[in-house]
């Protein structure tokens, strides 16, 4: 169930090139946040529309919950001015997340991009927990915006590809999957829709789930902001992506 | 106690606040945040003769004090919309509203037909001034002889009284306005929002996918206030006033200029509980300007 | 280094920047806070045949994300200001545009053609939108033929190009630029302001005396975007831009959508270096986003 | 000169029912500031229109100026935020102000109304400095709104009117007025409107000077915003509050 609160800022740092982590407490965590699910944030009156970001970390007992977020436009700039202590207008858990319940797998690959890569970290710790296998590639533009490599270390096997060469592989994220053909059943990714679209392509075949990002509204799934069609097998022809969302499996969605 | 009920036209509002067609859905996903009895009225997403998609995404921008949208009436259609939607608001204790739209009056006459034998539906709002559409909606919207036609025509099939959204999109308002009066309007809703745009300085193509969106927010406020201000000298027909209302002022200053009932829309995607918290502030606000009814405060910039 | 100059009829601006009529009075007090050389040129409050009072006080109320102004032309009227204003004016390295106003043709004549003969003038802003005045003025601004015929008068009065300045008001916005792009007219100017009002919940009555103002400020910027992206596409004359720009972005949003130059309004009154801290940022924020000059930036969105 | 400045709260605190008073440092008190001018204030971004407030004390050795505020609306209120060690968008000194070099008083007759009182102050200051005397006639709505009473008693024999008649006298200023008579010479005026009109037509014959309040735009003298009509016989037919005044002789204009 969503709420809306004020959450308290208990920690916020710079992590990488534009990327800052900021730890928030309040009665959110409690609710049975799943991996994939997001807040949505008003970061302050100066705002019309919220901001969605996705849920990095959650730690039920201490309430908190972990965003990492890249800073890209005005409201991104101004919550990198918000101090521990302050306080921060959120809602959520957004959306249904990655379907934690159903899943088959025994051998996950993680597959994140740039900003993509936070929620697959909750998600690994989970996979982890109940004992999965996990394998991550991340990619970035360049050294500098690397952040959370030794966290997904800590899961499990990590390839780190840079745009621009500047640390692991040269290239895209994409150059390394072929090279772990066989060695996991299921993929979930989370990253810029180009590399989606070459992540699911490339995977054809595997069982996959893609988190998928849209300018949205109401975040709450009422003003049809965030859709994504579907194939045209599919009645409805749409999904919301911050209800149905923001976690598809490709066959599910037209990207 | 203040007394916020108000009657108007198939309507017995408890309170004057509704939320705002297409920035509410049907009603469900709100309902997890407040017992939607509490509302004045609902007022639903807009209803077409056929399913429809919409625009491509990107649908929605951040302006200054205010946002943007091009959904492009996506919509189940009025069958599904009947069968699958309305009861779930019938549920609650409170009239709901359907915003009719469509290409052709043929569309029109056919939505409103279908969803007037509705008995959870209460009114009808007649959407004559949707931006986003390519065909129909807003030509409708700006020309009063087209507006009047198709007021006319779905006056004569519809089972419940028609409120006429207008667009402020016109260089005159008050023709609009009494254009579909004449043709048998019951009220007025008003208004829809005015047509902007905004660019993205990387792609340097418009944000929104459609190009021009409906620009919504409190930056559109004094416009309204204006219309509904000038409208309200010319017609005898009751008014609902929108666009921006965030707080019980706002709904204060829309009755003072001359509307009757308020919606409340793209404010509740910053605050899910903007229609609860206005209604639940209404009283205390009424009382502190020294009114004690809806009736007091209704046009009363005009006495 | 960006090049940021910029030639259009009448106006060799060495940058797009100027501020827009009505916000800057005759340029005297911002002479105080920087060289008033640095801006691309300057467009002076408006001029009519005679001293104008202009309308009661309050003239000005605030809006989210803008202001509401019914100053109503007060100016001391064509003469004065070409013998006391303009000779202050001669002494900074920048062209001058009279703001030319009037409630009948023959004003709108006389007045152009007094100030077109003078030396300090380059160009002549038609001012045929100002909403606040009850005489003239906004009539111009929504009939297409009323507009062309003023415009085809004073064209033929002037000794300097003339550049229309169109009202946001209107039902289509299109129609009324290339009724004045018939008519004669060098370049246009868009927009003047959106007209609007605020109530005084305490009064009960509109915060500005006249009742209705013009909303200008950030407000109104996707309105005038959609404007003159839509004009673009239809004239073959420039267009200088206006409405609540604030940042160097915002000028290369307008440039993006179709103005050759553009106007600072109401945020000189926020921050009286607007204009100037707006031209310091140009050069580096068209190199951010990959231009090296105006001509690549103009239209840009239309590629 | 006009300056626009980002001056430090050194000082802010509650001294009446909806009245603080402020205490600004920068430059800006260095430039001459003449009693009855005002600073205009851009609160935060959210406003689009800057507030003038007078400026009540100036210490130039100090870098300081004092203003006094009261609650009215959306921006007064934001301003009770600001914090001492924040900083505060100032353009001023704006007007003309009391035309100190031209004064012939011997006796002066202070007479402020509400939030009107503030500018009184440093002209009080000044005049007493010049070795003239002073009698001020304050008003208020009720005790509860009272303040600078002190510092007026510091400047010579004060007179308090409160509406109610919750302290001082009961009734309006202009009910004192008739029992100083002979007792001044000039007279110097600061309040709602009302008050300004009843103060300049209970002394007519006087010599005097009103400071008047309207809604500004620029505060500079560009926008034609705050104008104020003269009498008929003047060619000009206005003045603007911002740049000829605050402050006018009551026969300069027609309230
Ligand atoms: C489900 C979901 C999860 C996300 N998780 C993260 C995350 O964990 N970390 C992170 O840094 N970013 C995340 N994003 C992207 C993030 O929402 C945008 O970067 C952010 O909204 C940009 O805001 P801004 O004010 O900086 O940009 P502005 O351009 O000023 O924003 C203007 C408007 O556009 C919207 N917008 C702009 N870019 C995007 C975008 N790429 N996606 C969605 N809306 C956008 C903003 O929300 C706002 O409404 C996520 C997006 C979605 C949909
Ligand atoms: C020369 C001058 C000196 C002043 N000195 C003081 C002072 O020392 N202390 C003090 O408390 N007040 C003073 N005022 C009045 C003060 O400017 C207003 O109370 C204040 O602007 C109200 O702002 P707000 O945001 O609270 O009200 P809002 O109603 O939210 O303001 C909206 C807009 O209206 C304007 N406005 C509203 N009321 C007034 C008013 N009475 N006068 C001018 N503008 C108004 C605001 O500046 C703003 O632009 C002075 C006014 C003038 C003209
Ligand atoms: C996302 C969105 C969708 C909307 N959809 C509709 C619609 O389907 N039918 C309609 O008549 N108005 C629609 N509107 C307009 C609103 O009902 C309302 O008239 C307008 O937004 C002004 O009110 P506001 O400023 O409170 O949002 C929509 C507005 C938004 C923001
Ligand atoms: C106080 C004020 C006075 C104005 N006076 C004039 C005028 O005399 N002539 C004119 O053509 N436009 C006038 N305008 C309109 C502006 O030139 C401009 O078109 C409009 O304000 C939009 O720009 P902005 O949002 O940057 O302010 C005035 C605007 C303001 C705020
Ligand atoms: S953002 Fe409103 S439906 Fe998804
Ligand atoms: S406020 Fe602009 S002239 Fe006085």
């Amino acid at each position: 169930m969503m709420k809306r609160e004020w959450m308290d800022i208990l920690h916020h740092e710079k992590v990488a090139t534009d990327t800052y982590q900021m730890v928030l407490n309040g009665d959110i965590p409690g609710s049975g946040i799943r991996p994939g699910q997001f807040v949505h944030i008003l970061v302050d009156d100066n705002f019309f529309l919220r901001r969605p970001i996705s849920i990095a970390d959650v730690d039920e007992q201490a309430g908190t919950l972990t965003i990492l977020y890249k800073v890209l436009g005005k409201g991104t700039k101004s919550l990198t001015a918000k101090q521990q202590g302050d306080k921060l207008d959120v809602l959520g858990p957004g959306g249904n997340g990655f379907p934690m319940e159903e899943l088959k797998t025994k051998r996950a690959l993680l597959i994140g991009g740039g900003i993509g890569v936070p929620p697959l970290h909750y998600l690994g710790r989970q996979l982890v927990e109940q004992g999965i296998e996990v394998i991550s590639v991340l990619g970035f533009q360049s050294k500098e915006y690397i952040f959370f490599e030794k966290q997904f270390n800590e899961l499990g096997e990590v390839y780190v590809a840079t745009n621009d060469g500047s640390y692991g592989h040269h290239g895209f994220v994409t150059d390394i999957l072929p090279g772990l053909e066989g060695r996991f059943d299921t993929y979930f990714s989370c990253g810029p829709a180009v590399m989606l679209k070459a992540v699911s392509k490339e995977l054809t075949g595997y069982d996959g789930y893609l988190s998928i990002e849209e300018r949205m509204g109401c975040g709450v799934g009422a003003c049809f902001a965030c859709v994504v069609p579907t194939p045209e097998s599919d009645a409805k022809g749409y999904r919301k992506i911050c209800r149905d969302g923001p976690v598809f499996k490709p066959e599910e969605v037209v990207l | 106690m203040s007394n916020l009920s108000i009657n108007l036209p198939g309507l017995k509002l408890k309170n004057p606040v509704m939320p705002a067609s297409g920035c509410f859905g049907f009603g469900k996903e709100f309902s997890d945040f407040y017992d939607l009895s509490e509302l004045g009225g609902i007022i639903i997403k807009a209803a077409t003769g056929e399913q429809r998609y919409g625009n491509p995404t990107p649908r929605v921008a951040e302006t200054s004090s205010g946002m943007l949208n091009a959904i492009g009436l996506q919509n189940p259609g009025v069958d599904q919309i009947i069968t699958d939607e309305l009861p779930f608001l019938g549920e609650f204790d409170t009239p709901i509203i359907a915003n009719v739209a469509g290409s052709t009056v043929e569309e029109y006459i056919e939505v409103a037909r279908k969803i007037s034998r509705s008995e959870q539906i209460s009114a009808i709002e007649l959407n004559i001034s949707c931006p986003n559409v390519k065909e129909g909606g807003v030509q409708f919207g700006t020309e009063p002889d087209l507006a009047a036609e198709v007021t006319r025509q779905v006056k004569a099939v519809s089972d419940v009284p028609v409120y006429v959204k207008l667009s402020p999109n016109v260089s005159d308002i008050v023709s609009m306005a009494k254009a579909v009066e004449q043709a048998g309007a019951d009220g007025l809703s008003m208004i829809n929002t005015l047509t902007g745009m905004r660019l993205d300085l990387n792609s340097r193509k418009p944000i929104i996918a459609n190009g021009t969106g409906g620009l919504s927010g409190p930056a559109i406020k004094p416009v309204a206030i204006r219309m509904i201000y000038h409208v309200y000298q010319q017609v005898n027909i009751p008014i609902i006033g929108m666009g921006g209302i965030e707080t019980a002022e706002d709904v204060m200053e829309y009755l003072l200029a001359g509307a009757s009932a308020v919606a409340v829309g793209s404010v509740n995607f910053k605050n899910p509980f903007a229609c609860k918290d206005i209604i639940d502030a209404l009283p205390e606000t009424m009382n502190k300007y020294g009114f004690s009814s809806l009736e007091e405060i209704i046009g009363g910039a005009h006495r």
